[in-house]
């Protein structure tokens, strides 16, 4: 339930960001406050997750999801507002393997037969999943790796994959090995479809003028900022 | 429509060989079903208080149908109104000796209640057993128990499964004086089984013998358990000779009673304690009818009578005599006897009973 | 490291309504299906176990798709009633009842149906009403079973992540969820805290049951 | 330590005012545990058993110590060999009658198994019964299997607890007689608990009475029963007269045997099938020998025996006489009845017995 | 729409092969709390609800942890006998097991403790040794409670998601993932047609469950 607010603050800003912003929203979030002093409240879960429950009402307000696709789906839904969808920032995939392990180049080094597990986001439905399929796809090994792909259920867990040394290697976001124990490599910005990640305010949220300042807060240069840190680039640009 | 207090008439088909089918009108009064093991006496309690569903029939207890296969009336079990005490006790074993007594009073006014549970608490001797679990019961105590909740409802007829077979002979004695009371005070019509004839004579104004799951035999106890053609019942009781009398005179010092058997002789009874002019029920085992073939003296034998053989049966080793002296009594000996008396039929023969035979019923 | 202690008080409140509701509706169910035939009965019995077969999420998910502001009923209840089920406490109660029902509905049957029917008839014969006879004889006796399935739903309920998290939409946080939260953001030690507070919680709480119940289950 | 073959003692708390305080020895045979309902007759079979625990004693089975609180012994109950017939039969419920009556058998042969089975179905008439489910059962029913499951296993010592209270009087019997005889082929010690004293004196080499938990009489059921002095014991039984006798003559146009008591006179008894030889054991109630001055000739007894009366006993009104004529018998008559016979200790006397009176048990 | 049924067999095998698994574990266990006092019973009994309290994933995490490659547990497996559990089907049948099992443990518990002791004593007094008492009275008695906890712990492993996923690494495809990744890929007709595909299909099961156990489960 809701406290009687001593300092009369505001209703908390409720954001949807996909799983991998988990890094880099809690700090934007402070911006935010700091900026307005209006909290905000993240909702962390799988793009996919959010997207259904925006569809079927979810009170949030702003949307922040790993690709463009499941934002266009919601924008012909009528479930976010058109003039807000912006990406916000450009994920990518690097090659991750244990610490301490030897390093591997490039994506051929994955053939190596002393690595018998190469754990992705399920590219089912992962963006980030999905950008690993199309770099292997594209090195032409997603067919001779095929014994060794392991497909975790998101990012992060493809990482914890290879953090705990149950896969010797993967392909995962680089906005998520920043925080983890795992050492890594960029991939090929030209093996894989550019992710774009984008943000939108969701339709008939009660505090939409809040919610484009977030927007324009995520799009702006201090929340740039805060994203480059994280890993991303910005959007629509190279690495 | 029969105007009995209560009618039960059922069919049930058990299994292949037996097929339940009893007719059976009841008075207030105890009436007995009496029958050997397995002859159908529980499932005919069970079908009357709706346990399980004959296959036809019709149940009436006063003017309340509880059961009719052709009307396609089956009263719900607690519309019935009827008390049944189990042959398997069937206690609550979650509940206290207290609570199982009051369960069937739960809509009682409050001190009603709890002046009955006294009320039973004393009958049955469950005083000190009230705040304990039936599990931790003796067999008998149990038993107790099942007939104090049963009988605490009130109910509109009570069924009895061999409800003191687990009591020693002393509780039972007292028990089923208890039982004779309430039933009488209360004017429940019961229908006991047994297969004891001491309960069935003590309690029973009527008597149903139940064999292979039909009625062979039914009255009086002392019609029923006198009839001497009633083979199978000859084999399982063993009292056959049952005598009303009238208390005549007391010799208190001989330690005997003379009581004299209406159109009959006179009989010398141990003393019993019930006043001159009253009536004693008497059992006479025809095993323990001697037979002479005219008066002996000199023994201790207190009863001699004279009478006539008015007929001599026989099945195998037991030969059974019927003897004609006012009333009819049996008197069973082995074959041997008949010859070396020479008794026939509408021959003269000399009863000789011990006083200690005669027992008070 | 400090630890936000709202979540587990929510957690605790959703659970606790969550098993209440789990008994209201699990009881009479496990009941028909233990004491009653019925046409279909395999089908019920069967779709009653059917949230143990779909993953949580998408049963959330179908929670929604009934209950959502956009469903029928759903659209019913917020414009008549102005009630909205979905993204609240009482959906995310909503969710861990779908979730744990079967939990409770599987035992409590098993144990009414081991309840010899014998005690019952004994108390109808008493002239106590079906209902009665219910709460006298049939769940006393069946208790072990029915605690059981309850503790089952409680802590499933108490660990419920997926329905949970769909429906409440990320408006509040259960234990469950800053479990998965802080292990997804790579706060292993955080996660690792969390779940010991959890099961230190649960331990007490089941410990309380056991003692409550006599000591035995 | 004694030298019986089975030696019991135990002392046990079973509530405030009762504790439980037995000393049994037990020889090949039949003792009878007799006593009124919670006098603690369940709790000693179970406390041997090892169904509950002592606070202290010992129990002795041949040379197997199967508890003593002092060594701190207590063999684990499959060990103790100890065949049990409960009071609530306790049938597997999810068990055919058959796999109850094998369930003890699982590690025999196969072929003994059947065999046993068999034997076990015939001795206790529970052929029919066997694809059974238990809870289809009637009350009498039950309890032949619960016999034939216990009985299956040739236990070294049988525990009995009202083993035959739901069984009719023809019933009870002939499974008396049944487990007569399996208890003297198979030699096992028996401890049975009844409170009937029909069944303690058709099987009871032995008899102790317990009272509140006490035993407070022991001895040989005709020591027992015909003990005078134990007044509660006289309200709870009848006296009774027993003797072992050799068959030594079949008369069967007669319908008679002639069985010769060691020691003691030729009894005429009604016909029965034991070979010429073997021995049996007569049961006489007290009530049922009939007291001459001098023998009777034209009378239908078949048995006349002369003898010496020993001592006269009277309590209230009734009067108990001890005769010796190699054995010692006990007739139960009415003051009177000593009176006019001028009965008086050292005087000669006849009994007269009825062929029929002679019970075979 | 064309439908791959490998998920299916694969479903089907894990979870036969997870409720054997919990079966053989879990019984003993079960027996033990009914029957046995031992100090630490309370905390064993709660322990072993612990999987229901935890987000599957994080369980499956805990898993990994504890038979993971880098495991020592795994490291031995892995070196000495070749053998790798995480990423293959015993390590799926291993983790619906973990997530199942308490479904199992408490109703089996509360059913064992429900027969009555007495009928153990007989069967010990006819000279049965305590493992075939186990067998011939104990668990026949309880078999609702028995039957009610298995079928729990096969449905539930059937429809296990996150344990499941987590150590599988997706290598293989369950049925419940199959139905999670088109759901997630915003796949509803697939994801609502593999749900009526492993309704249909538990119900059978559940079905022909309840038929061999004499139409009372
Ligand atoms: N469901 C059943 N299936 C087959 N036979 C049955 C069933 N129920 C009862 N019987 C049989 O019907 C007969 C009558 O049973 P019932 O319990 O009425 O006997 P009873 O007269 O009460 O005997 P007892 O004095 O031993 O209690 C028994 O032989 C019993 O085995
Ligand atoms: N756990 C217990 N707590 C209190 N009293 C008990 C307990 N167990 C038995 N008793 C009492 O001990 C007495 C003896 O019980 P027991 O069952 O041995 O009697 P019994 O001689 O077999 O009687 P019955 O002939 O009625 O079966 C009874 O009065 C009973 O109530
Ligand atoms: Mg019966
Ligand atoms: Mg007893």
């Amino acid at each position: 339930g809701s406290r009687p607010a001593r300092t009369a603050k505001p209703e908390p800003l409720a954001v949807a960001a996909a799983s991998d912003l988990q890094a880099a929203f809690p700090e934007i979030g402070a911006l935010f406050e700091r900026e307005t002093g209006q909290p905000v409240r993240f909702a962390f879960a799988s793009t996919g997750t959010l997207t259904q429950q925006i569809e079927h009402g979810a009170p949030f307000d702003v949307f922040a999801a790993a690709n463009e696709d499941f934002i266009r789906r919601l924008e012909a839904g009528g479930h976010v507002l058109s003039d807000t969808v912006a990406p916000y920032a450009r994920g990518h995939i690097v090659l991750a393997w244990r610490k301490g392990a030897a390093r591997l180049e490039s994506l051929e080094d994955l053939r190596d037969p002393a690595i018998h597990f190469v754990a992705i986001a399920n590219p089912a439905h992962a963006p980030y999943g999905r950008a690993a399929r199309q770099a292997l796809e594209h090195a032409s090994l997603w067919d001779p790796l095929q014994p060794k792909i392991t497909l975790a259920e998101n990012i992060r867990q493809a990482t914890v994959m290879i953090e705990m040394g149950n896969a010797e290697a993967g392909i995962v976001a680089r906005s998520v090995v920043a925080a983890s124990g795992v050492e890594w490599t960029e991939v090929d910005a030209s093996l894989y479809d550019p992710i774009e990640q984008t943000v939108a305010v969701v339709a008939g949220s009660p505090q939409s003028d809040a919610a484009r300042r977030f927007v324009q807060l995520l799009l702006g240069e201090a929340g740039q900022r805060v994203l480059a840190r994280s890993g991303f680039s910005p959007p629509g640009k190279g690495p | 429509m029969s105007d009995a207090l209560v009618e039960i008439r059922l069919r049930k088909r058990l299994h292949a060989e037996l097929t339940l089918e009893v007719d059976l009108e009841l008075g207030t009064g105890c009436s007995i079903l009496f029958g050997r093991s397995g002859s159908g006496k529980t499932t005919t309690l069970c079908a009357v208080a709706g346990l399980c569903r004959p296959d036809a029939g019709h149940v009436r207890v006063g003017d309340r149908v509880l059961y009719d296969s052709e009307r396609g009336t089956s009263l719900p079990m607690r519309q019935r109104r009827v008390g049944m005490i189990f042959q398997d006790d069937l206690l609550f074993p979650h509940l206290s000796v207290r609570e199982n007594v009051l369960y069937g009073l739960a809509h009682w006014p409050r001190q009603e209640r709890g002046e009955r549970l006294e009320a039973m608490a004393d009958l049955f001797a469950i005083g000190p057993l009230l705040a304990r679990r039936p599990a931790s019961l003796s067999g008998g105590e149990k038993q107790r128990v099942g007939l104090a909740r049963a009988i605490a409802t009130r109910p509109q007829l009570l069924l009895c499964d061999e409800p003191i077979s687990a009591i020693d002979q002393e509780g039972r004695a007292v028990l089923l004086a208890h039982l004779g009371r309430v039933q009488q005070t209360e004017r429940i019509p019961v229908l006991y089984v047994t297969h004891s004839v001491q309960e069935a004579m003590a309690l029973g104004e009527q008597v149903f013998v139940l064999d292979h799951g039909r009625v062979v035999a039914r009255g009086t106890p002392l019609d029923v358990f006198t009839e001497p053609r009633q083979l199978s019942l000859a084999r399982l009781t063993r009292v056959r000779n049952i005598l009303s009398a009238t208390v005549e005179q007391h010799a208190s010092d001989e330690g005997l009673t003379l009581a004299r058997v209406p159109g009959g002789p006179v009989l010398r009874v141990p003393l019993v304690a019930a006043p001159v002019g009253s009536t004693i029920i008497i059992g006479l085992r025809a095993d323990d009818v001697l037979l002479a073939r005219q008066p002996v003296t000199g023994i201790s034998a207190q009863n001699m009578l004279e009478g006539r053989v008015t007929e001599i049966l026989r099945h195998g080793a037991d030969v059974e005599v019927l003897i004609d002296c006012g009333v009819r009594f049996v008197a069973s000996v082995v074959p041997a006897a008949v010859t070396s008396l020479g008794l026939e039929p509408g021959g003269p023969v000399c009863m000789i009973i011990k006083a200690r035979s005669c027992h008070l019923l | 490291m400090s630890v936000d202690l709202r979540p587990l008080y929510l957690t605790l409140e959703i659970s606790l309504a969550s098993t209440v509701l789990v008994l209201a509706a699990g009881t009479p169910i496990a009941w028909l299906l233990a004491r009653k035939n019925f046409f279909g009965k395999h089908l019920v019995d069967a779709l009653v176990m059917q949230p143990l077969v779909i993953p949580p999420t998408v049963l959330g998910y179908y929670l929604l798709v009934l209950l959502g502001r956009s469903s029928a009923l759903g659209r019913f209840l917020e414009q008549h009633l102005g009630i909205v089920i979905v993204f609240s406490v009482p959906g995310a109660v909503l969710a861990a009842a779908a979730a744990s029902v079967p939990l409770y509905i599987k035992p409590a049957r098993a144990a009414i149906e081991s309840v010899p029917r014998a005690y019952e008839d004994v108390a109808r014969l008493l002239g106590r009403s079906e209902w009665s006879v219910l709460w006298t004889v049939t769940l006393p006796l069946a208790w072990r079973g029915i605690v059981a399935g309850a503790v089952m739903a409680f802590t499933r309920a108490m660990g419920d992540f997926g329905a949970t998290l769909m429906v409440i939409g990320g408006r509040f946080q259960t234990v469950s969820i800053a479990i998965y939260d802080a292990w997804q953001a790579g706060d292993l030690s955080r996660a690792n805290l969390l779940v010991l507070i959890i099961t230190v919680f649960s331990i007490l709480v089941l410990w309380s049951v056991s003692r409550l119940t006599g000591g035995r289950i």
